[in-house]
């Protein structure tokens, strides 16, 4: 299997804070890589790089072998990686519909005419909520501002969906969910990984992570500290064990009830 | 009766005050309805104004012209409508009003320039300074025409500043520039009463002495009188503010009543330190 | 949520409060003077309305997008003065001269944006400063004195731009249609296309906007330079219509603008912009000046009314919308 | 973070930028024209700048509560109208009619505060209506007549408010002892006390504010008492310096104020707000104003320059801001 | 042991919406309860209800079996109620120490003076920071926005945990939380309880209320539907099958690897 994304010796700085320190990741085809790391490990700081939301300070990234230079969201989504922000960035005052097909809108009539093809657009919309597991019957035309929490990041997981990127990454999309709207994410993970895509997906609840991903990652301190674990070989306080980088001993006291 | 008088003048310019003043006293002399307006020099708003009052079928409308050749359509429909309608203040030949009664700031500015001259205050390569409120209003544009046409065949040079319309800021700007040019500035020519009548509250600033720098301008406020009293300003042009409203306003009755005014009436006097007294006891309702 | 009336969707409308404050208001000042729906008082007060109503309909782009334009007012001055300065003192014909005060607004118009989206300069302060510029090149340029303008009154352009004709009793200025022509197109803009889901995400969430690819700064950079330009085009307009170019004109409209656009439902934080709302934010403003003359209110208590009655308005909208949003 | 020279954390300091655009502007007024530091000059510059000053220190508390207050210019000018009227037509004293002017400005500023926390419609428009009530009402109770304040001289109210001394050669009006006092005690409020944390706060995310107890409505509805009592106050010593109360007077001011405020440093939104940086902002803005009249810039040009330099200025500080940041 | 806190038959309605239905819900002295629910269930209204931040419909609420009325956060803080929302609600501008103590600044000097305690402020928030888990050195006057998601919930624990109220809320104290962060606040959910403090915790992941809460109560469309669980006699698919309301094939299919 070759790799569809493969990132070489990145690096990136904030001023002081070394958020990421020669990170060396890769994603294959048709493959759900878990991103795992404590808080402030550089895990959204990798997927921004990816998804050039902010440029990396030093190292290189390939797609499908091919070096590319990735500058702006525009270049990711060119290059057929799509991402889910963790603070799920969707505009409040416009409609669901408008908010599926921001930056991509569908255009009918001649071209000058710039207009919006609202029908494409709503049928579109009401198929894909009902895809990520929206029972409810909500107009395309409400406005996201709204919507519950959950059901935003279902609007923002459908936008992935539909636009059948190569690559969707999934920063932290369980946050604020509830039993139902969490296993709506992990089923779309699941057909994601059906229909031939690949998915990075991000969470903190390793219990979330195991159910899905076909290998872990995980980061602390901005560098890669392993980088194959196998979820089927592996038991969630190994993971949590790696995640720390505590000894049995440390972990053992810092979940003990009365530790203090 | 109702009529509209309808003004291009600031509400707060002290000299808009005294007219304005001459318009309620013929109100209430004559029993009939005044409806002021005041239009801060913005031509379409006076205009709409105008057209409001011959929309609202007014007896008699008394306008002044905020730009030259601004009012001659509104005048046609007045004249179409069978409204008289009187120009006062600012007078506009090429409109068709019934009548105009007020001065003429040319002739004022020509006035100021040639006392100057006259009383030997300014001579060839001196230096002028001209404050007004608003430059680009026509006020202070047709004075500096008719300054212009003394000044310059003589080689007297001047500058024209903006001082605003609020008082503090009117003193901080002339004291700004009266202590960066003292030495320049060989006498002023206040455009506007407000800032003429700021003259006594800069040179006090400055550390000016009265009489100093001579000073003539506009002279239809009681500071003003006040300063020529006290020898601050040399000379001051008074315009009979409450009279022109008066006279204009009884005008456009008359023309109501049938009786067609076939005359304009003009005003204005410049007055110095021996007459200066009548004008404080008009301005100060003695 | 979905079963609602007509009528219930109608009141959800956020237009429906201005069109109440505005058919209040009509009600009031007619039943006060039936002269104020003579038909010389509404060509009247339609034409004037327009060249505000111009500005106020770009402004609303631009606050939509979450930006406002303080230098509108100054622009609005400084176009005629340009062009009638190029044209008077023989330098180009009268059409060239137009285009020259169309590009120049547009370039102040790019120079407000560029300094908004490069430097991240509030747009308070930047066309603020931009105000203050444009009204000194105006006074410099003309020295002071107002552009004649006699000689328009011939030229085609003039004639495309305010002629006038009568459709009944009413007399009708070209600029109406432009306002309408506007009003239309930037409508469809705003709320049809592609752009106008970019301009809407521009003010909504401008992070999110561009994590989608949206081009934020130059959304921004546009619809300064259109504001700008419509200014001018407005100012125009108003120096043919009133044979005056008088480089003080348009002074205090920046408020006045954005006090319509504001009144007819746009945010102020952006995110949200309706053009019927404008429309009929414009007619409020404009139908309360022309009403409080002609219903006699003295002339020095002018202020007082329209202060008042901007208050009262806003009291009313803000209770209507209050009333709707507990209905849902 | 922490090991940082004493340097490196002035520079830090959001005051940094404003006072290195202060001493530029001086030091480039100056070597264009030594005069402009002349003890008479420097006088001059210090008398109007504490008047707009003192309603800019109230102004720095309102906006970092998230709030901002148009009406001020026109309080400006209302209130010695106001107290010049009783005064003149003999109703009261001096003493009492100076009273009566804060008091009825505090409740100019309550009705604004009401209005934007109890009906909730937006400052800006809540402000600018009041802006209008307020100056209609100073032209209609003076019937547009500035109100004679000769006799005001000798009172000793006169002699505390603006009363003048010589130091050296340096003339001092007293109104700047109160600006030196105001600072003081509002930078204190702003900075030490329970008070100024719960104006931040208010500011900041007034949501959490009030889930922590912190009246956020009672908040601002003072803070908008205090900028409308201090317009009053700034415009009554105003007053009596200028020998003057006009009705009109204080027009514009609200937009120079917050221009003041906001180059200082103070957020425009609210929620960080600084003293220091405000009473530079203040000096910027009046010695620019002074500075280029000193050193002989055409008169009509006026205008273009203070546009220009605010830019410029603000460019500059943007700059600064942003080195600063990348440094941390 | 008494009731510390009992909410009769309260209501609430967000105009149509009714978000809560007759719930009733009890927290004994020295217990710490779990509430849990899918998204929109009403457990953040059901404790805005208790915390003043909304008020309710119709009901009454007793605290130590007295009847008392709580209209607003002022009102729920006198009777000892304390909350840390959702969104962490915090200041941003204002420094760790200000948040701290906002809107019960401790004051010195004469009173007049209203003078903030700034020499206290830092201490008690130097301590806190320590007790709360955050063992980097973060001095008390830097600005909230300025820390990490983790941190931030940190600071809002730590007000909560020195205003030492009879009753915590925490509202999903451990989203965005990394392994060692939610171990912090679990930690001192555990404190709390051994000083005698009693808390509500909700929170999405079962596994965290599990580790810590005596008792969980299930609320769904409004109504508690279940109100005596204990964790220590049921498994996390038990209590999940209660919050959606499925039935256990249901159940089986939603969670199962291909459903669509
Ligand atoms: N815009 C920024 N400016 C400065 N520092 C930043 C910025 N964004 C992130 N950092 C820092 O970079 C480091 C990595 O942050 P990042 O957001 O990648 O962590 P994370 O693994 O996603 O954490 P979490 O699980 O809390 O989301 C942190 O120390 C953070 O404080
Ligand atoms: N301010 C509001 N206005 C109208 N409806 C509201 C408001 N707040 C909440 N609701 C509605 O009330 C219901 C209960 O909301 P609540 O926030 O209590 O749920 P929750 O159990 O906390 O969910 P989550 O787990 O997503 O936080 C939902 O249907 C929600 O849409
Ligand atoms: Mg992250
Ligand atoms: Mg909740």
């Amino acid at each position: 299997m070759t790799d569809l994304i493969r990132m070489e010796r990145v690096s990136k700085a904030y001023g002081k804070v070394q958020a990421l320190k020669d990170v060396d990741f890769s994603v294959r085809e048709n493959e759900i890589v878990g991103l795992l790391g404590d808080n402030g490990a550089g895990k959204s700081t990798l997927i921004k790089v990816l998804s050039g939301a902010v440029p990396s300070t030093s190292g290189d990234i390939y797609v499908r072998g091919k070096k590319v230079s990735i500058r702006s969201t525009t270049d990711a989504i060119a290059n057929g990686i799509e991402t889910i922000y963790q603070d799920s960035a969707l505009v409040t005052q416009l409609s669901i519909a408008r908010n599926l097909f921001l930056g991509r809108e569908p255009v009918k009539g001649p071209r000058f005419m710039n207009r919006l093809d609202h029908q494409a657009m709503d049928a579109v919309a009401r198929d894909l909520l009902k895809r990520v597991g929206i029972s409810k019957n909500i107009p395309p035309s409400t406005p996201v501002g709204a919507l519950s929490g959950g059901e935003r990041q279902a609007v923002a997981i459908a936008r992935a969906m539909y636009f059948e990127s190569d690559l969707i990454i999934l920063d932290e999309p369980t946050n604020n969910l509830g039993v139902a709207e969490t296993q709506g994410v992990l089923r779309f993970v699941r057909n994601a990984r059906k229909s031939g895509h690949s998915c990075i997906f991000i969470a903190h609840n390793i219990h979330h992570v195991f159910q899905v991903v076909d290998r872990i990652v995980v980061m602390r301190g901005g560098r890669v500290v392993a980088d194959d674990i196998n979820p089927k070989q592996s038991s969630v306080e190994d993971v949590e064990r790696i995640i720390t980088g505590m000894s049995d001993e440390e972990l053992e006291h810092a979940l003990g009830p009365n530790s203090h | 009766k109702t009529f509209y008088w309808i003004s291009h003048g600031t509400s707060a310019d002290p000299v808009w005050t005294y007219f304005l003043a001459g318009a309620q006293q013929w109100a209430k002399d004559t029993g009939n309805t005044v409806n002021t307006s005041f239009h801060q020099g913005n031509v379409a708003s006076h205009q709409e104004a105008v057209r409001a009052a011959i929309a609202a079928k007014a007896d008699g409308i008394v306008t002044t012209s905020p730009d030259p050749g601004s009012l001659v359509e509104v005048a046609k429909e007045a004249n179409a409508a069978k409204i008289p309608i009187i120009n006062f203040n600012t007078p506009d030949p090429k409109a068709s009003f019934n009548a105009y009664v007020g001065g003429n700031n040319v002739v004022f500015g020509r006035g100021w320039a040639q006392y100057l001259v006259d009383k030997g205050l300014v001579k060839k390569g001196d230096f002028v300074w001209m404050p007004v409120e608003i430059p680009g209003a026509t006020y202070g544009v047709q004075e500096e025409e008719g300054i212009k046409s003394v000044f310059e065949p003589l080689g007297i040079t001047y500058e024209v500043t903006e001082a605003t319309l609020d008082q503090a800021e009117v003193i901080t700007r002339m004291v700004d520039y009266l202590t960066a040019n003292r030495t320049k500035v060989k006498a002023i020519i206040g455009l506007g009463d407000l800032v003429t009548g700021s003259i006594k509250r800069v040179f006090d600033q400055v550390g000016v002495k009265p009489g100093e720098i001579p000073v003539v301008g506009w002279g239809n406020s009681l500071d003003t009188t006040q300063e020529v009293l006290n020898g601050y300003v040399n000379a001051a042009q008074w315009q009979d503010p409450q009279a022109t409203s008066y006279v204009a306003l009884s005008l456009a009755n008359m023309a109501a009543s049938g009786i067609p005014p076939g005359f304009n009436v003009i005003t204005g006097a410049l007055y110095e330190k021996d007459t200066a007294q009548l004008y404080d006891n008009i301005l100060s309702g003695k | 949520m979905e079963n609602r009336s007509f009528i219930q969707r109608f009141i959800a409308k956020p237009e429906f409060g201005p069109l109440v404050l505005l058919i209040v208001e009509i009600a009031i000042f007619w039943s006060i003077n039936p002269d104020f729906l003579s038909p010389l008082n509404i060509s009247n007060t339609l034409s004037f309305t327009v060249e505000l109503g111009l500005i106020a309909l770009a402004m609303t782009l631009l606050m939509t997008a979450g930006e406002f334009d303080l230098s509108v007012g100054s622009v609005f001055g400084f176009a005629p003065v340009l062009m009638w300065t190029l044209f008077n003192s023989g330098i180009t014909s009268l059409e060239v001269a137009f285009l020259i005060a169309l590009a120049v607004a547009a370039l102040i118009g790019l120079a407000n944006g560029l300094f908004v989206t490069r430097i991240k300069i509030s747009s308070f302060l930047v066309t603020l400063g931009m105000l203050l510029v444009v009204r000194g090149v105006a006074l410099f340029i003309s020295d002071g004195f107002p552009q004649r303008t006699w000689s328009a009154g011939q030229h085609w352009l003039a004639h495309v731009l305010v002629g006038d004709f009568y459709v009944g009793p009413f007399r009708i200025y070209m600029s109406l249609f432009w306002f309408i022509g506007f009003a239309l197109l930037l409508g469809y803009v705003l709320t049809q296309t592609k752009a106008g889901n970019w301009i809407q995400a521009t003010g909504g969430n401008p992070g999110a906007a561009r994590a989608r690819g949206v081009n934020v700064n130059r959304t921004k950079v546009l619809l300064f330079m259109l504001s700008a330009t419509m200014a001018s085009f407005a100012g125009v307009i108003s120096s043919i219509r009133t044979s005056a170019a008088n480089p003080n004109s348009g002074a205090g409209y920046e408020l006045e603008v954005i006090a319509m656009v504001v009144i007819g439902g746009t945010a102020l934080m952006g995110g949200r912009g309706t053009i019927i709302g404008t429309v009929l934010g414009v007619f409020i403003l404009r139908v309360m000046r022309n009403g409080i003359v002609l219903i006699g209110v003295p002339g020095l208590a002018y202020n007082i009314f329209i202060g008042a009655i901007i208050l009262g308005m806003m009291t009313l909208h803000s209770v209507l919308e209050r009333r709707h949003q507990a209905g849902t």
